[in-house]
């Protein structure tokens, strides 16, 4: 089974990107919320958490939207751009939302 | 993109395009089928599957509804043309209220967790 | 595959700094491809506000120093007017494709997916 | 006080368009719902209703969607543009979502 | 205002046919302004695909039976690409702006919504 | 758009431009305060609202972020050009976590229904 990485970059508070993403993954996926959706990295951001899936969030939009000094969600890991290249690497297949 | 070693993944030719678009907002869910077609025409192996606002594609616009940009006749070759499969989330047509057998494409209408399962079974995403 | 528009300035920016980045990891990359809106991009007379990040210029010189292969789907681009000597000639229109980029069609972006390992989409 | 019209197109399965332009809604308002908004007309479509505003569905739209001949809610008014017209000089403002 | 871009048929269309049910009924439109990117509307090396509804062409028809002033912001115009003859000459480059339409700040927009008793925005 | 007889409104001074765009994801959202700076410039009666994820333009971006295309400057210049009121909906403050102390534009913050008592006040919408 391959893994999926998948991209999110619509805010969740307004769209359902991330809620349709998350129904369709599997342990071992991994989700990296960028633009606008880095909003759902922040600490209390309500939503699901799927058992097995690896959050992130690019910190350069979280810089961008002017909140990388806030507390992010404890299972959120910040990485960079050779950061999300890794990531790509480590999963076989890319969805974008 | 290509890690270091050009490796044998040659074989590559399962692929899944999923159409989220509802359709005329745009070109874009118009633009998605090309590109299922384009997939279609090199002979590979391609499943599509439309889920959230997406499945309002599978309606076919009322008779008399002035015809703007209608891309039912490209949705409707796909059989034709040897789709491996089409898929739709039940849930996203429970939520539109949507008759799976009265759409203008033949459909297996799949849960989230087979559609999951379907996904990661893929060799390339589109 | 890029697919937003130059003023989508989040999006086309992860775009360029992610294509940087997986070059200087040692990836190849075997083509960027702009579909939907993000054909716009290659059109010559848009232009950003001074001062404001511009995607056009950024992958033109991305592409320059490393070889990279600059493709807009032809036909999202004709249908957005940005079109090359050989379109432009054929719709008895002046040329608008921006240098650096070529358009070629859908088919080249699969032959390019087919020969990676990786194919990556970026949005808005 | 000035009554409004709001324009919704957007679906509001995937945005949060409708339920934003419902919370600022007074009595004497008109909604009126077109583009992929139009699935909101729909017999059983979950929405709030406030009080005393008026619904409207454009029959075009529900047309082009295929979705001409379903019941729609007992609530919304299908119109044509020229219903559409008379909407906008019953209303003194005009808001777009 | 009309700020779909054409290829947003469900919008495109909701904003002409409108209009023309306007004009119908006795109004008088003030002024058509196309703004974000809806500009791409007067971009004249944009083609719809045939037999697609073409709004650029029909904003033409419908402004030539009506005398209706149909201007694009110059600001969104010129970040997207549309110049007219002058704004093309200060960049350099080849008009692209489509026949029918002219190109004009916001305060001409600003001007309709003050003469006008209704102001209408079309998205999407 | 006028209906046939062309009345009294030339009075029409208050208007309200409603700001809802995120940041980043395109030209709207700055283009939508170029319209607010043209009012003002016109000596209009400009109110502007921030509603769902329009109030995340009122977040500045940290030190050091790339500034790629900061709208900031424009949105702090209005009060510097009389504009008459600035306000944020309660609601989208707290869905979005936003401190109304910590912005780049001094903001009343008010709920839904002071909000659309607002709105229902205005001559015009832009």
């Amino acid at each position: 089974m391959n893994r999926v990485l998948n991209l999110v970059h619509r805010d969740p508070l307004a769209s359902d990107d991330l809620t349709t993403c998350l129904r369709l993954c599997a342990p071992g996926d991994a989700v990296l919320l960028r633009g606008a959706a880095v909003t759902a990295a922040l600490e209390g951001a309500d939503c699901d958490r799927p058992e097995g899936v690896r959050w992130y969030v690019l910190a350069d939009d979280l810089a961008l939207y002017g909140l990388g000094l806030r507390a992010l969600r404890a299972d959120v890991a910040p990485i960079d751009y050779p950061g999300f290249v890794q990531r790509v690497l480590e999963c076989e297949l890319c969805q974008s939302w | 993109m290509s890690a270091v070693d050009p490796s044998a993944n040659r074989a590559a030719r399962r692929v899944m395009v999923v159409l989220r678009d509802p359709p005329h907002g745009g070109a874009r869910a118009r633009e998605r089928i090309d590109l299922v077609l384009m997939a279609l025409a090199l002979e590979l192996e391609v499943s599509i599957v439309f889920l959230g606002a997406g499945v309002l594609q599978l309606l076919r616009p009322d008779a008399g509804a002035d015809s703007v940009h209608d891309h039912g006749a490209a949705l409707g070759s796909l059989p034709l043309y040897g789709i491996h499969g089409v898929y739709a989330e039940a849930e996203a047509l429970r939520r539109y209220r949507i008759d799976p057998d009265a759409l203008r494409l033949p459909v297996t209408v799949l849960g989230a967790a087979e559609l999951g399962a379907l996904i990661h079974r893929q060799d390339r995403l589109l | 595959m890029v697919c937003c528009p130059p003023e989508a300035v989040a999006g086309a920016r992860a775009a360029l700094e992610f294509s940087a980045a997986a070059l200087a990891a040692g990836c190849r990359i075997e083509r960027v491809f702009f579909y939907h809106q993000g054909v716009y991009t290659g059109l010559e007379t848009a232009r950003a506000p001074s001062g404001e990040f511009d995607p056009s210029q950024r992958w033109r010189r991305l592409a320059t120093e490393h070889g990279l292969d600059l493709v807009l789907c032809v036909g999202a681009a004709q249908r957005r007017g940005v079109l090359d000597q050989a379109l432009a000639e054929e719709h008895g229109q002046a040329p608008t494709l921006a240098a650096g980029f070529r358009i070629a069609g859908l088919g080249s972006w699969l032959d390019a997916v087919l020969a990676a390992d990786r194919v990556i989409r970026f949005e808005g």
